[in-house]
């Protein structure tokens, strides 16, 4: 089943096309990735899914609904989570507290009940603090739950990034390069654990990555996009080899990718 | 943690010291609460100086009964929550008989119910709105109240210059400039006269002209322009520099020094009614704007007058009180009478019924950069 | 959890009940405590918006002066013939009661006006907001100038005064409650994530315009009130008390107790309360020490005097634990 | 009709006077991203400055106007270096709050060493009025505009021109690269709190010669509502300052002559919040979508 389907999508910044009737679609339970050469409009098509841009035209359909004029809010409810490039943690908070607050939509006592402090109120509180322990546990986070989230170390704060996305209990999740800035070692550890969440969540991933060796081993299906364009589709080994993909990395004298 | 603790300390000592009165024995103590700072300070400082001049002069004859008088000068920045903070300070911390004070009707509406409630006598030397001498029976005034200025001028505008039609160019922010122009219409119109347009203002303004020009095309004979000098300036300057020649007139707002600074030629030929004349032959009127000269090197204003005068009154009252208990000074200054009574610089005053003073006006004329005398109205 | 309340309501009484017994202070002394809870109120509200959800505002005299006025008005105009209809009850009480009821009608409208301020202008951002809500309460202040009914420029005389040390304890107690339990929830850490990161929040699934604008409309309230309590112990309102200058001294508060932190926030109003009465003694200078101060402290602590910490009985159990756990340490 | 023009005339003086205080804050908020409260009060320096100098020394204009301005720009460079510098990695608030300490400083600073009372403004240049039918026109109005024009060309010249100006820009696009190609930030954020002191300091001597009128509280309000003229344009946007200064002295005064000069206060505010709801970053600004 078709769990996102994306069709004809536009978007554009001051006439620039940052995105170009883009169509791709997810499979449940897949993980999808998605490269190209920086300013392929990766991120954007990722804001696009999530709300954060409006789309000049095109259908998103999450789920059978279509989702490209709902606010991001709204998407992250129907169950959409996603990380963000440089991590966006909520800084001066605890490393529990930004795992609580991602759970806001799924725990949510009424504001007279919280002012009162009534027995619902406690009870939530409750719950939603065991299920806090239960996803920092699993991300082996809860040694640092009292920590503020900047005073992290690097590896730890983008592990922490998807928890908080795990936490708003998604069914699509979707990865904005999670391995920037990592060593091959921690690289390695972060493909087993997306791996791992994809087979104990059950979730779908879209990964945006530029490591393409973390690409290449989990993604079981690649689009490769340029100039807002899809320009090749398919299965790891047929990417690898698509003249058309190796064109736009290296007539652009873009970094090495293929390490 | 250890620098809570000391700013905790600290704001401790600080706070005690607020509330354990520094006692000095042996004087009395008097009040006073003026704007000295924020938007009309610049009245606040005038009564300040007036009634700073007023004891330092019965301080140097040897102060009353006896005893030096202690002046406890506070500002209340304009604001209603100052001034009932320094009320409360004054009178429960330093204990003071009397308070002078406020400048502005306003003010003084949350002044008076504070004094009244503990029964120390005030005056406002300048507040001129009659609700506030209604609050109580301890809460007296040295101005006149706005009737009596606004009839007079209305008068001398249509009787003596003849004048038939006027502009009203009013301060609406204040409460002096509003009493004075509704009854100056009252009686001008009463008269016979028109008023052809009326405009407003807010005090502290400093661009005119839009009004001015729409006055300017009314075409009026007279100006009626009850407002402070502060701004009376560069209205005439500015009206002038549109090509407005007729005369404008106002209240004892327009007595000041700086008047005639700011306005310079402008202000030739415009017509004010004043307490009293600098002119005038009176000794008390020459040394008092002699000494406020020397001191405070300008001409004194209105409001320094009235000020000093309300601090002369209260001296006198305590004089003749013989005691500086409050209920005393209070029955002491309701004792004045027509025939006896309290000579100040601004007049003779004694009160009506309700702590108003009776006394006379005088009508100035700006003439060859100067105040010349024209006429005396008695109430 | 009904013992609880029990208790809760007790200690509340007991506190109203010991602003009652004040009534034997210096009346000099009392006044500022009032003045003191009045701003307490207003700095925690504003400590919600600004401290909290992070959203710069500096509108909050324009709250208050909304609210004042208009339970001000109420009272005048109103006051009489609603308290005759309770007559029924003794005076005294028909009196509390329809003072109650305006308060919280002032706190309302105060809270209504919130919203329709709030809707659109939350949509900005930083500065942008900031001198946006500066302009609300401008318009408010200039409105009230303009409104003959309530005095104008001349200010707004004969408002009964029924606001007493009891009154402000009580308000005071409902309004760091109701901060508090919001802030330590659900809701509250959804408010506080606006403030640490408005995307992410959004990402989180939170509805950031809801929480933004629930934050508005809970500060606006409780400025209304605080409004309210001020003109019912002054008896006259004046529209210079509620300039520009008024918002900045509240936004002065909680910078210097520190942003973000409830208790922060009444020893902010505590200073700036106590401060000028204490300087008094200068007349002249007075403002002038007063400023150098207050740029002293900036300069000397940014991060205002608690810097986003609260000082609750919780931190001394803390704080305790840690000295505890050191000496422990140390004799093994 | 002719009543329109010249309240629009009248508006062109004020909107100026506007627009030069205007450019100081666009300025410094482009740089320091600080909205620096104390800039009203430079202004109010710069017309005292400007007294002292044609009214005690007896300068003629010209020399008086330079005086106030170079005596704005020596304490614009104080003021940053001993209020703000101290705290530019402090939280933006804090030193938002020492602004405004600064400016009350500086009034209650005046008020004690020259009174509150307003002083008439020496009248170095004698008055002429000129008449276009009922239309008045007074040479201080022609001299108020020109010399705010010049001012603001001068600026856009040393702005867009100059190496000075460059470094201006960059810092104030990014202050860290600007380090890294080596431009002396404490230099360059000194030089714009000087340039912009100096124009309110114009716009002060100006206002005193047009008013006849300064106090130690005249900055308030004008402060207020230049802020609000460079939030109207763009704020950080030299042009945008001046067109929001212009549209704002027009509407003030056309409002006040219509309608009524006690709701004049506030139209600047309406117009702002207006304007903020449609277009967030001011008319010029260009309205970057925030980067996710």
């Amino acid at each position: 089943m078709r769990i996102l389907e994306v069709s004809n999508l536009s978007c554009a910044f001051g006439g620039l096309m940052a995105v170009a009737n883009l169509d791709f679609y997810v499979e449940e339970k897949e993980i999808l990735g998605i490269i190209g050469p920086n300013g392929a409009g990766k991120t954007t098509v990722f804001n696009l899914i999530t709300g954060f841009y409006p789309p000049l035209r095109g259908e998103i359909i999450f789920k059978g609904k279509n989702i490209e004029r709902l606010k991001p809010y709204e998407i992250t409810r129907l169950g959409i989570a996603r990380t963000f490039q440089n991590p966006r943690l909520f800084k001066q908070l605890t490393v529990m507290d930004n795992v609580r607050i991602a759970m806001h939509k799924v725990h949510n006592v009424h504001i007279l009940d919280t002012l009162l402090r009534g027995s619902k109120f406690l009870e939530e509180e409750k719950i939603q603090e065991e299920k806090a322990r239960e996803i920092l546990e699993f991300f082996h986070l809860y040694e640092r739950r009292d920590e503020i989230a900047q005073n992290l170390p690097y590896g730890e704060q983008r592990r922490l990034e998807i928890a908080r996305a795990m936490a708003t209990n998604p069914i699509l999740l979707l990865l904005d390069e999670p391995a920037a800035g990592m060593n091959p070692y921690e690289a390695k550890e972060l493909i087993n654990l997306i791996s791992y969440i994809r087979d104990k969540f059950n979730i779908t991933i879209i990964l945006i990555e530029h490591h393409m060796e973390v690409v290449m081993e989990i993604c079981e299906r690649i689009i490769v996009l340029d100039y807002g364009m899809k320009i090749a589709e398919g299965k790891p080994e047929e990417i690898r080899n698509n003249p058309k993909v190796i064109e736009a990395y290296l007539g652009r004298e873009e970094e090495s990718v293929i390490s | 943690m250890q620098r809570f603790l000391k700013v905790m300390l600290l704001l401790g000592i600080i706070f005690s010291l607020l509330i354990f009165p520094l006692q000095a024995a042996g004087t009395i103590k008097i009040g006073a609460i003026f704007p000295i700072t924020g938007p009309i300070a610049t009245f606040g400082i005038s009564s300040a100086n007036g009634v700073k001049m007023a004891f330092e002069e019965v301080n140097a004859k040897g102060g009353v009964l006896g005893s030096k008088i202690e002046l406890i000068l506070e500002d209340d920045q304009y604001k209603a929550e100052e001034v009932a903070n320094a009320a409360k300070k004054l009178i429960e911390r330093d204990k003071v008989v009397a308070i002078l004070g406020e400048v502005a009707s306003s003010m003084s509406l949350v002044l008076a119910p504070i004094c009244q409630a503990s029964k120390v006598v005030m005056i406002t030397p300048t507040s001129t709105n009659p609700r506030v001498t209604l609050v109580g029976d301890y809460i007296f005034r040295a101005c006149f109240i706005d009737d009596f200025q606004g009839t007079v001028m209305a008068n001398f505008v249509y009787k003596t210059l003849k004048l038939k039609t006027s502009a009203i160019l009013v301060a609406v922010t204040s409460d002096y400039s509003k009493g004075l122009a509704q009854f100056y219409k009252e009686a001008y119109t009463k008269l016979g006269g028109k008023i052809v347009v009326e405009e407003s203002y807010s005090e502290g303004d400093s661009d005119f002209r839009a009004q001015l020009t729409k006055i300017k095309a009314a075409k009026p004979e007279f100006v009626y322009l009850p407002g402070y000098y502060s701004d009376i300036g560069p209205i005439l300057l500015q009206a002038r520099e549109l090509g407005i020649t007729v005369p404008f007139g106002g209240g004892d707002g327009w007595d000041s020094p700086k008047l005639l600074e700011t306005a310079g030629k402008a202000a030739e030929g415009c017509y004010f009614s004043n307490h009293y004349s600098p002119e005038s032959k009176d000794l008390k009127v020459q040394t008092f704007v002699k000494n406020y000269k020397k001191k405070f090197g300008e001409t004194p204003d209105a409001l320094a007058a009235l000020s000093y005068d309300a601090a002369m009154l209260l001296v006198e009252a305590i004089k003749r009180a013989g005691s500086s208990e409050s209920s005393k000074i209070r029955d002491a200054l309701v004792s004045f009478t027509k025939d006896k009574p309290f000579r100040g610089v601004t007049g003779s005053i004694y009160f009506d019924q309700n702590r108003n003073p009776i006394k006379s006006a005088v009508i100035i004329e700006i003439k060859g950069g100067k105040q010349v005398y024209k006429a005396t109205v008695k109430p | 959890m009904k013992r609880n309340y029990l208790l809760l309501i007790l200690i509340i009484i007991f506190l109203v009940y010991l602003g009652r017994l004040a009534r034997g202070l210096n009346p000099y002394f009392y006044q500022i405590l009032v003045f003191w809870g009045i701003n307490s109120i207003l700095a925690m509200s504003l400590n919600l918006i600004n401290g909290f959800a992070g959203q710069f505002s500096i509108g909050h005299a324009g709250f208050m002066a909304v609210g004042g006025y208009f339970s001000s008005a109420l009272s005048v105009y109103h006051g009489e013939r609603f308290i005759s209809l309770l007559n029924f009850l003794p005076l005294n009480i028909a009196q509390i009661v329809v003072f109650f009821v305006f308060l919280l009608l002032g706190g309302l409208f105060s809270a209504i006006l919130g919203l329709i301020v709030g809707i659109p202008t939350l949509r900005l951002k930083g500065d942008y907001l900031a001198i946006a809500t500066l302009g609300f309460g401008e318009i408010v202040r200039v409105t009230i100038l303009n409104l003959d009914i309530v005095g104008g420029p001349r200010g707004f005389p004969g408002i009964p005064q029924r606001t007493d040390l009891s009154w402000v304890i009580f308000w005071f107690i409902i309004c760091l409650l109701v901060i508090r339990n919001i802030i330590f929830s659900s809701h509250g850490r959804a408010i506080i994530s606006i403030r640490e990161d408005e995307i992410a929040s959004e990402t989180m699934g939170i509805n950031t315009t809801f929480y933004k604008v629930l934050a508005f409309i809970i500060g606006a309230f409780f400025a209304g009130i605080a409004g309210g309590l001020f003109a019912h112990y002054l008896m006259m309102l004046h529209p210079s008390s509620f300039t520009f200058f008024r918002s900045v001294e509240i936004l002065l508060m909680i910078v210097l107790g520190g942003m973000g932190s409830i208790t922060g926030s009444i020893l902010g109003a505590f200073i700036l309360t106590v401060l000028p009465e204490a300087l008094r003694g200068f007349t002249y200078l007075r403002l002038v020490i007063y400023s150098i101060i207050l740029i002293g402290i900036m300069l000397l602590r940014p991060q205002g005097i608690m810097g986003g910490k609260e000082f609750s009985p919780l931190i001394i159990k803390k704080i305790y634990a840690r000295v505890k756990e050191n000496e422990n340490t140390r004799s093994k | 009709m002719e009543n329109v023009i010249q309240q629009i005339l009248n508006g062109i003086s004020l909107g100026s006077i506007y627009a030069l205080i205007a450019l100081g804050y666009t300025m410094v908020y482009g740089i320091l991203r600080l909205i620096n409260f104390a800039h009203g009060d430079i202004y109010m320096m710069g017309a005292f400055l400007g007294y002292f100098a044609l009214g005690l020394w007896n300068f003629s204009f010209p020399i008086g106007l330079l005086f106030a301005m170079g005596g704005a720009a020596v304490l614009g460079i104080i003021i940053e270096r001993f209020a703000y510098r101290p705290l530019r990695l402090a939280p933006r608030i804090s030193l938002l709050i020492t602004a405004i300490g600064v400016s009350f400083l500086l009034e209650n600073l005046m008020v004690l060493w020259v009174g509150a009372s307003p002083r008439p403004f020496p009248q170095k240049i004698p008055l002429q009025i000129y008449f276009i039918g009922d239309i008045v026109v007074t040479n201080r109005q022609i001299i108020i505009v020109l010399v705010s024009i010049t001012l603001m060309f001068l600026l856009q010249f040393i702005v867009l021109k100059t190496k000075v100006g460059k470094a201006m820009r960059a810092v104030s696009f990014d202050k860290e690269t600007a380090l890294m190609m080596g431009i002396d930030i404490d230099k360059v954020i000194s030089l714009t709190f000087a340039i912009g002191s100096s124009l309110a300091a114009a716009a002060g001597v100006l206002v005193g010669l047009y008013f006849n009128k300064i106090d130690p509280y005249m900055g308030v309000m004008p402060g207020l509502k230049a802020f609000v003229a460079a939030v109207l344009g763009g704020i950080g946007i030299i042009p945008g300052a001046m067109l929001g200064g212009f549209i704002l002295g027009i509407a003030e005064v056309l409002v006040s002559a219509f309608i009524s000069s006690t709701v004049r206060d506030a139209v600047a505010f309406v117009i702002l919040i207006l304007i903020l709801l449609i277009r967030p970053s001011g008319i010029l600004g260009k309205y970057m979508r925030e980067k996710v």
